[in-house]
């Protein structure tokens, strides 16, 4: 096996309100490969965005790492120094936040922005740092580079913006990219067109990709291992075709057939009962339980572990996992 | 940050406070305001019974008693008239609470009715409000105080109505812009498909929305009139004399301060005082009512 | 083109608000009750005469109203007023009619431009310091300080502060800054600080604020994720964001500053606008009282349109319109 | 026949004036729907179809063409007659908690609309307002909640609840689960469904899913640009699209593949949606299409097809078929 590029584990995230604590992120572990591309999904709160900046030292507010490890090469990224991170950060991973409306800065010329990338990272000097924005917007479509290096992100469209966020994050040849819902606010058409230049980028510089989405559509077309995440704990992780063959997790299940997809026509619809929630406590049984339509009693009495299934690759939060391949399959 | 919102087994979180009641509670947390509250307090309640607790009338000149220190008889001291500086400040209380209340009342109720017109109506009724106002903000309207009180004279009334008249341009255009951007937002609009009336949008839905922001607003103006008042004074265009007021005495003051410290040191004190309560009250309240929710 | 016509749009609107001043502050001053003889010391002296003399008063009050126009009809009067002060053609004041208007106004206009200035400036260099440390550690007893000393400074007005100070260094401090009088540098200290405390109160409140919220942005992280560092995140990317908020206090403060050089000017005795503005007044001398007005006011647009066009700088989505 | 219709909208457009600038919202437009009848509106934004379904309802004032709701002309009621007419017409909105009154209580939003429009004595509101929040899947406290303590999926369940308190006949749902979790979407899905059976509703179906579309609606309408350009029976639309942007639309969609061998390739499509304020010439869609000629850049296509149901703005419309 080759060594992996990223290894979170056993991430804790909370956030400390007035009154409470959210607990965001119980327990995380993943890895992701060199050239791999990890797909992880998840409704909203399932803390699949705050695990990943947690890691990046990227958290708002309270929000605050308690226990675990993410190793980044051999450095673990939780113990490091701000500055430690901040080199890391851009240089070795890249970052792709969702709204290319309010993520780039709207006083700064579009140019300056992704040379400051490379500039802070001392990557190349000035004059070079200026030859290869212009041929990194190029790289990323963006037509007549030398004027557009000029403007504003308020005269671009969000497609456009959402390219040069691109070409920000790959500035520096990162080894990683994580992607944060990068298509979610754009038009169909346009989120196609984004994610076909990542999968070029990913290709030419053999870079490993993080990409975080609700959208299963997106995940199971671009990514070679997806992993499903319910209120801060992962419920499945298994490369692409384990998962699509046989999702072992009632939860996956239930939001894939969710999904109404074009040509289903008369479909029974079979809704996922009740809400996501939010965790003001740390989880002791399954957080899934009060939603699933496969829980027993067992699963209210004990906090179900990551488990492989099989001799496959396949990791699976479920006790009753085989029967839900079994009854799926 | 994605992070959901509480739906364990339905809704009904367990405090079912009103809101004004989280609002006090977020209110009390802030021990300045608290302080500036009852001091506000203390100023409304001697504003009304000021003159009757006076010891002295504020007119009444004893020169024997003349430029005297804190003594018992008087505990504040007297000016060089023999003005009884206790009395005086109580009697200044009145007046000030006066113009505080009503200049404010006055510029308020026009702002807000400006505002509201312009903000509902659109159209040309913005446009000349809008106009109106630029040019009330385009310069100083103290000049336009001094004017209105050089010609209408230095009593109590057209200072009031000075004040209150050219003080109006903030809450019109704080109005006028909380409502255009409610206006064109989803909940009036939801309102409307529902057929309500115009009113009906304004009472149910408009104007609890404001009401904070107004709140506050009206809470900054109240020490912004308190200082033109005394400002006028101090040019020598403010109440005028026998009638007491902050700015009366501490105009004064300055010309007699190396001799008679003592005729500084209580209104000047007293109004500074008054004016920073009035202050952490409005900042406790823009807390209090408007919570930057979220993490 | 696009900041000719701004220019253009902008000084028409400053030319027809100032007429519109002037024309209001003229027709207030001559047409509300009370005489302009009744309080000035003309007045009085006119009064004696009529006793004495009254053919003689009345030829002298003809030539007086010729003299400034006050016989020609009201609208007349107010398009000539406007024309003349447009022109700086202020005449010579009722109290003082040997000296022109100009010829004070020339020496007190700077005093006050100075200390106004000077206000501004304090606050600038003081409180944006202040306010970004303030929302750098916020939430800490240095920003409880902080906010709370800045909400004391806005809440205490300039002339109670003054007067303080000429009790501080008049009283108890003797000798160590000067409270009176205007020439050497050292006059402009305190009613500078005078002046200048309630603006730093402000603009450190500001700062505080928009960096704050300048913080909050997306585009914050976005550099945090480029690995820039602490510092450039705060100066290149927050901080040029929340100074152009900035920039818009300023304006409205120069405003106040101005009408604050008024009560400062009185208390500090500094042969300013101030100084002149109060007699002018109680006296009813309304060519001088008028003439103030529309230069402090002019001075006032001025100022505000020298920050729009710093704002439309700073801030490349600002179109000028 | 046309007296069965609810709805009858009969070239509708809508502009714009901003700074100085005409947009173009909605171009021409024409449908007519039934009671207990779905229609659904696809486009992506700037396509105008949230300025279609406020313009049926005369929430905005169309410039030209005329929108006859229950055989009376909308435009030519007065201010109070429509008024009361709205109780027959309402709106669901993308953002629920943008929709309500943050200083109303859920009970007192929907009670309030009963109010407006003068239904029932206070007693019976209060009664249907628990009967409503049953309905909509709701526990009764939430009666006396605020909005933002519910979650996303809750707070639209009291906007359904608030637009079906009048009684309506005509719903438009204006993207009403495009803010909601996947799983969420599908309960609201169902709801709706529910309440269109049991009610007879009729649905304006606003949405950029197509998926969500075809199951809801029983007709279609393409809108690129403030144009039709593609309308007909949901399974004619989609199982045989006409218009090269349909194509490009149901293209664009990422569906999960049954193993990994059978992922689709990311294909660039070109270009993006042009600024409204100045739309192409001839087919607003040339700038795009890579069948287009020159035909297409100067001569704007009429909406036309080989039957009365499925029509299509193509010159080329034939020719994309067999490609």
């Amino acid at each position: 096996m080759v060594q992996a590029l990223l290894t979170v584990e056993n991430l804790h995230t909370e956030f400390r309100r007035a009154e409470d604590v959210i607990y965001a992120v119980n327990g995380v572990s993943f890895t992701v490969a060199p050239g791999e591309t990890l797909g992880i999904v998840g409704e909203s709160g399932s803390g699949k965005s705050v695990s990943v900046l947690s890691v990046l030292g990227l958290l708002r507010g309270t929000g605050r790492v308690t226990q675990g490890t993410a190793r980044f090469g051999s450095t673990d990224l939780l113990k490091l120094k701000r500055r430690q991170l901040e080199d890391i950060r851009g240089r070795d991973i890249g970052v792709i936040f969702q709204d290319p409306m309010t993520s780039l800065n709207p006083t700064m010329r579009i140019g300056d922005q992704i040379m400051e990338a490379m500039l802070t990272h001392h990557f190349v000097g000035r004059k070079a740092a200026y030859n290869r924005s212009i041929e990194l917007l190029e790289e990323v479509g963006i037509p007549d580079p030398q004027t557009r290096f000029r403007n504003y992100p308020f005269e671009f469209s969000g497609g456009m913006r959402q390219r040069v966020m691109i070409a920000m994050a790959v500035a520096c040849e990162p080894q990683l990219l994580i992607a944060d819902e990068p298509t979610t606010a754009l038009d169909v058409t346009v989120q196609m067109q984004v994610l076909s230049l990542l999968q070029k980028l990913r290709e030419t510089r053999r870079m490993s990709v993080v990409i975080i989405t609700h959208d299963f559509g997106v995940a199971t077309n671009f990514c070679d291992r997806i992993m499903v995440m319910y209120a801060g704990k992962v419920m499945e992780s298994a490369p692409l075709e384990e998962f699509l063959k046989r999702p072992a997790h009632p939860y996956s299940v239930g939001l894939k057939s969710s999904i109404i997809e074009v040509g289903q026509t008369n479909r029974v619809l079979l809704p996922i009962p009740g809400t996501t929630q939010q965790l003001t406590e740390p989880p002791r049984s399954c957080p899934f339980v009060d939603r699933c339509t496969m829980a027993q009693d067992a699963c209210r009495e004990t906090l179900p572990q990551l488990r492989q299934l099989g001799g496959a690759d396949h990791w699976v939060a479920c006790l009753r996992a085989e029967e839900v391949v079994r009854h799926a399959g | 940050m994605a992070i959901a919102r509480i739906a364990v087994n339905g809704v009904a979180p367990a405090r079912r406070r009103s809101q004004l009641a989280m609002a006090w509670g977020r209110y009390k947390k802030d021990r300045l305001a608290v302080v500036g509250l009852a001091w506000v307090i203390l100023f409304l309640v001697i504003g009304i019974i000021g003159p009757w607790i006076a010891p002295y009338n504020y007119a009444t000149t004893n020169f024997l008693t003349a430029n005297q220190g804190p003594t018992w008889q008087h505990i504040m001291g007297t000016d060089n008239l023999g003005h009884d500086m206790f009395s005086e400040i109580l009697w200044s209380v009145q007046n000030a609470l006066e113009v505080a209340l009503g200049a404010t009342l006055i510029s308020f109720i026009v702002g807000v009715a400006l505002g509201l017109w312009a903000g509902l109506k659109g159209g040309w009724a913005d446009m000349v409000v809008m106009r109106l106002v630029d040019f009330m903000f385009a310069f100083p309207t103290f000049f336009m105080d001094l004017i209105l009180v050089t010609k209408f004279g230095r009593g109590m009334g057209p200072i009031l109505f000075a004040i209150g008249i050219t003080g109006w341009a903030g809450y019109a255009r704080l109005i006028r812009s909380l409502v255009l951007g409610m206006r064109n937002g989803e909940m009036v609009e939801a309102a409307r498909a529902l057929g309500a009336t115009q009113p009906h949008i304004m009472r149910k839905y408009l104007f609890p929305n404001v009401m904070n922001n107004m709140i506050v607003a009206l809470a900054f103006g109240i020490p912004g009139d308190l200082t033109v008042m005394a400002g006028l004074s101090v040019v020598g265009m403010g109440l005028r004399p026998p009638l007491p007021s902050f700015g009366n005495m501490i105009a004064a003051a300055g010309s007699n301060m190396l001799g008679y410290p003592w005729l500084m040191y209580f209104p000047a004190g007293i109004f500074a005082l008054t004016l920073l309560a009035f202050l952490f009250v409005a900042d406790g309240l823009q807390e209090a009512l408007n919570p930057k929710g979220g993490f | 083109m696009g900041v000719v016509r701004f220019l253009v749009k902008r000084v028409v609107s400053i030319i027809i608000t100032t007429a519109a001043i002037i024309a209001v502050g003229y027709s207030l001053m001559r047409l509300a009750p009370g005489s302009y003889f009744s309080s000035t010391t003309i007045g009085s002296q006119m009064g004696q005469l009529a006793v004495q003399n009254p053919r003689l008063a009345e030829q002298y009050e003809h030539m007086f109203e010729a003299r400034y126009g006050l016989n020609e009809p009201m609208w007349k009067q107010i398009f000539g007023y406007i024309w003349h002060l447009f022109t700086f053609n202020f005449g010579n004041s009722f109290e003082n009619p040997s000296a022109p208007i100009i010829t004070q106004l020339r020496s007190a206009f700077p005093i006050s431009f100075e200390l106004a200035f000077g206000a501004v400036l304090l606050a600038v260099l003081v409180g944006i310091p202040l306010g970004v440390l303030a929302a750098l550690k916020r939430n800490t007893w240095i920003d409880q300080m902080l906010t709370t000393l800045s909400l004391m400074g806005n809440a205490v007005p300039s002339f109670v502060l003054a007067v303080f100070m000429v009790l501080l260094f008049g009283v108890w401090w003797q000798g160590v800054l000067p409270i009176n009088g205007w020439g050497q540098w050292q006059d402009a200290v305190l009613p500078i600080i005078a002046l200048g405390l309630g603006n730093v109160g402000s603009i450190t409140r500001y700062m505080r604020s928009s960096l704050i919220e300048a913080l909050r942005q997306d585009h914050i992280r976005t550099a945090e994720a480029k690995g820039v560092k602490y510092w450039p995140i705060i100066f290149k990317h927050a901080m040029r964001n929340s100074m152009t908020a900035l920039i818009t206090v300023v304006g409205p403060m120069f405003a106040f500053s101005v009408v604050n050089t008024i009560f400062v000017e009185q208390i500090f005795s500094i042969p300013g606008m101030g100084s002149l503005m109060a007699p002018a007044f109680q006296a009813d001398d309304y060519p001088l009282a008028m003439a103030e007005i529309y230069i402090l006011c002019l001075l006032v647009m001025v100022m505000n349109l020298l920050v729009d066009l710093g704002y439309a700088v700073f801030d490349p989505r600002v179109k000028l319109e | 026949m046309p007296d069965e219709m609810l709805l009858e909208v009969t070239s509708v457009s809508k502009r714009f004036q901003v700074r100085g600038q005409t947009l173009h919202a909605v171009e021409n437009v024409s449908f007519a729907l039934r009671s207990g009848e779905t229609l659904g509106l696809v486009g992506e934004s700037g396509s105008g179809k949230s300025t279609l379904g406020r313009t049926v309802l005369r929430l905005l004032e169309a410039d030209a063409g005329r929108v006859v709701f229950q055989g009376r002309d909308l435009s030519r009621l007065s201010v109070s007659e429509l008024r009361k007419e709205r109780r027959h017409m309402q709106i669901i909105f993308q953002d629920p908690l943008a929709s309500l009154n943050p200083r109303m209580t859920v009970g007192s939003a929907i009670e309030d609309a009963m109010i407006i429009q003068g239904i029932a004595s206070r007693v019976q509101r209060k009664m249907r307002v628990n009967e409503l929040l049953e309905r909509v899947g709701l526990p009764l406290q939430a009666a006396d909640a605020f909005p933002f303590e519910l979650s996303g999926g809750q707070q639209q369940r009291v906007g359904i609840a608030r637009a079906l308190s009048v009684r309506p006949k005509l719903v438009v749902c204006d993207e009403p689960i495009s803010a909601l979790d996947v799983s969420i979407q599908v309960q609201i899905i169902e709801l709706l469904k529910d309440l269109q059976r049991e009610l007879q509703l009729a649905y304006i179906f606003i949405s950029h899913n197509l998926g969500v579309v075809q199951h809801l609606s029983d007709r279609v309408m393409v809108l690129y640009l403030g144009e039709v350009v593609e309308q007909g029976s949901a399974q004619d639309l989609f199982t045989n699209p006409q218009h090269p942007y349909t194509r490009v639309l149901l293209d664009s969609i990422l569906k999960i593949p049954s193993s990994s061998a059978e992922r689709r390739p990311l294909v660039t499509l070109p270009g993006e949606i042009p600024s409204p304020f100045h739309p192409p010439s001839g087919c607003p869609f040339h700038p795009r299409c890579t069948l287009a000629y020159e035909r297409c850049t100067v001569e704007k296509p009429i909406l036309q097809g080989p039957t009365t149901t499925h029509l299509t703005a193509c010159h080329l419309a034939e020719t994309a078929i067999s490609q």
